[in-house]
């Protein structure tokens, strides 16, 4: 139902402003990357080290000392830079990146996220994402809007562990567009192509704000 | 200059012991201190601790320790891919010690830096900032972070001289140039050794003061995790 | 990538306002951006603080814009060897804020780094550490420092490339890449302005994330303050 | 009376071991690079960002972009390396320099020292040496005995604003080798050539503590 991954990307992609440093994460924010708007120059960091960051390589530029941290093999663009871990983390924490775009397992009304471990279960680690959460003004979250079970990932509160707390800004799933709101609540803000609000209002476990006017369709 | 120079990692790691704390550099499999985790392996040493942003995969990198039942505790902030790592932890053999990448960065450059700590935001309102002191600055909370020091730290350069002056390639330099300034006694392992002032002095990235021991390595698989190829022409 | 190019000094610090703080990177004369400074006496701006580790000599430096009264507030570390500095601060006209050189390298790091504090031992037991949160760490008090930002931070460097991208020589770097991260908006003049891909990527010292305008100077002085010559033959 | 600044700086450079890294502050302790013993390997740092610094140029060498924190033109030895502030700062607050030599205008017997201010008259500022002496594991200040005045700089406390607490081990003057116990007081260790201890004595205003055996005269 509603948008596919790259949909999701796409839609996302719309979000990007020239100019900006953007850093994306591992799965469907990646994705990203492959829909800049025509006009609009963006860089791409990767928290591992590299600023400027170009597409995968052919197979005969393959470099195992060039990585995003994702840890697939990557270019990099003219006017690439190479740092290390605590400059990247420095661009960060510093509000030099713009957007961070990323993951979630659950997102909370009130803009907690978790997305680094299922206890007893699950535990990979949060790698750069509490320092992504916790320090961009900017974060959108690329996500289903429902787990594998059909279960919302939208809630009144996390479950899971967080990774942060009231951080994220914006969330585009495959079945629309919501902001969160500052005092609390999923306002609705675009629907994906030919989904109702009745589904969306059925996907979403915590508190969805649904305005007067007509709610758009997404152009993807 | 002061000489650095030593012939390789058996020699470089011969005073490693037991129940040591020990950093190596490295994100993923990229930019590992190979050489060294091999003698690590042949010293049959174990009860180590190990601070690595993460576990290497089954059978390489710090995966190679693991299955030889080396390490008791690991400091990392990313543990994926890797099922004889997940076994040990849920299994209760290993201790894990989960922290977020930046600060983990941050936390290796503070011992060296003599910075005893530091606020960073990030973590706060997880079970990371559990027990920490909390402090608002520009209205946002942040949670304090102590120094990490370790008796090791091993490191991975692509080029080096003889009087320990380090620089890396691309990505792999990541945590090397933070954890080669945080270890007591910290070793180089470089693709090529060269002689003080074949290095251009401007374009050091760790200067040879953090290095106390250096060797050439020498058959580096630098083994790739995620192979990804753009096929469009 | 993200195009930085400005045509001038005059161009890039078009919209700084009298009583603005800024960060000027150089130490002693050596690293100072020159074409910049030259920008701020012809706009003719004052009540200016400005953070720099020295204040230039008579006439030179930032003793141009002291001489014109330019300056209300001096940040530095270490500010001998310019009598107009003296004269205005023993009589008053001058603010004078005094910081140990490694906490004013750390403080513009802290900021850059979203670092809002961090423990030091430098000036414990000074008149510096007055006011100041002092905790022990390893049996030895440290003091509370907190991150140091700034309106404009103007840096001089090398080479540099339209994406920002910064390359300094020699003990020209100093300062600058740390006031380079902490301006909220960095200018960065150049002696040589290339295009992105002419820089190496792994050599970069300060990546162009942290730098918003960027333009090739002109007529570089380069002033020596102490002409040592070694006579040995 | 006794020593010249050659030869106190010659004394100091007795106190080299192979392998370390030393900061030498402006004045005769920049002279202490001249006289490093035979079959020593010593690095010097300077703050303001090399490692590896070599001697003055030659006229011709001369380079704006090279000086040293005494803001002198230098060379660089091979194996050299330049860095920032905060990386310079960092080799001294996290003791990777195992020794600094800076000069004072006044030393307590506590090992506090005031080189920086003198109020209502001289503010040249601290510089690096705040850092340097709060860092140092071993500290070695080099100074005349007395100042212009005739009066002694080794004291009881000191009467300018200080620059570091409970810091100096150790003095080398014009007059004489003392260390600085921990529990306070200078202990006379050598005395310079032709120097009588009644004359240390009578310039030393602070806690002097003289031995049983024989107070052994400098070989410079």
């Amino acid at each position: 139902m509603g948008l596919d991954k790259i949909g999701i990307a796409k839609r996302i992609a719309q979000e990007l402003r020239d100019g900006w440093y953007v850093n994306l994460g591992i799965g469907i924010p990646t994705l990203v990357a492959n829909y800049i708007p025509k006009g609009i120059d963006v860089e791409f960091q990767s928290e591992n080290g590299i600023l400027g960051m170009g597409p995968f390589p052919k197979e005969e530029n393959v470099d195992a000392d060039l990585i995003n941290a994702g840890k697939q093999t990557i270019t990099a663009l003219p006017g690439a830079a190479f740092f290390d871990s605590s400059m990247s983390f420095a661009m960060i924490r510093g509000k030099h990146v713009q957007l961070t775009v990323l993951g979630a397992m659950e997102v909370s009304e009130n803009g907690d996220i978790a997305n680094w471990k299922i206890p007893g279960k699950m535990v990979k680690g949060m790698g750069g994402a509490m320092d992504l959460v916790a320090s961009a003004e900017n974060i959108i979250v690329a996500m289903m809007h429902t787990n594998k079970k059909g279960e919302s990932k939208l809630l009144d509160s996390c479950s899971l562990p967080l990774t942060g707390v009231n951080c994220v800004k914006k969330i585009v799933t495959n079945l629309a567009v919501l902001d969160v709101l500052p005092n609390g609540g999923f306002k609705l803000i675009e629907r994906a192509p030919k989904v109702s609000i009745e589904e969306i209002k059925s996907a979403t476990l915590g508190k969805l704000i649904i305005g007067d006017g007509e709610i758009p369709e997404m152009k993807v | 200059m002061i000489e650095k120079k030593v012939s390789n990692a058996a020699e470089a790691c011969l005073d490693i012991k037991s129940g040591m704390t020990i950093m190596l550099g490295g994100f993923g499999l990229c930019g590992i201190p190979e050489n060294c985790i091999q003698a690590l392996v042949d010293l049959k040493i174990n009860d180590l601790t190990c601070i690595s942003n993460n576990a290497g995969i089954d059978n390489f990198g710090l995966g190679y320790l693991l299955k030889h039942k080396q390490i008791k505790k690991m400091i990392s902030s990313y543990v994926g891919e890797n099922e004889e790592f997940e076994r040990q932890m849920l299994s209760g053999e290993l201790e894990v010690d989960l922290i977020p990448q930046g600060s983990l960065a941050e936390r290796c450059r503070a011992a060296g830096a003599g910075i005893p700590a530091f606020f960073t935001p990030a973590g706060y309102g997880t079970e990371i900032s559990k027990g920490k002191e909390v402090r608002d600055y520009n209205g946002k909370p942040h949670i304090l972070e102590t120094a990490l020091t370790a008796d090791f730290a091993i490191v991975k350069a692509w080029k080096g001289d003889t009087a320990g002056n380090l620089i890396y390639k691309g990505t792999a330099r990541n945590f090397n140039p933070l954890m080669a300034m945080a270890g007591k006694i910290t070793i180089a392992e470089v693709e090529e050794l060269v002689n003080p002032g074949e290095l251009d002095p401007n374009q050091i990235h760790t200067p040879g003061i953090f290095v106390q021991r250096i060797f050439e390595g020498s058959n580096y698989e630098k083994r790739i995790e995620q192979r990804t190829i753009n096929t469009d022409n």
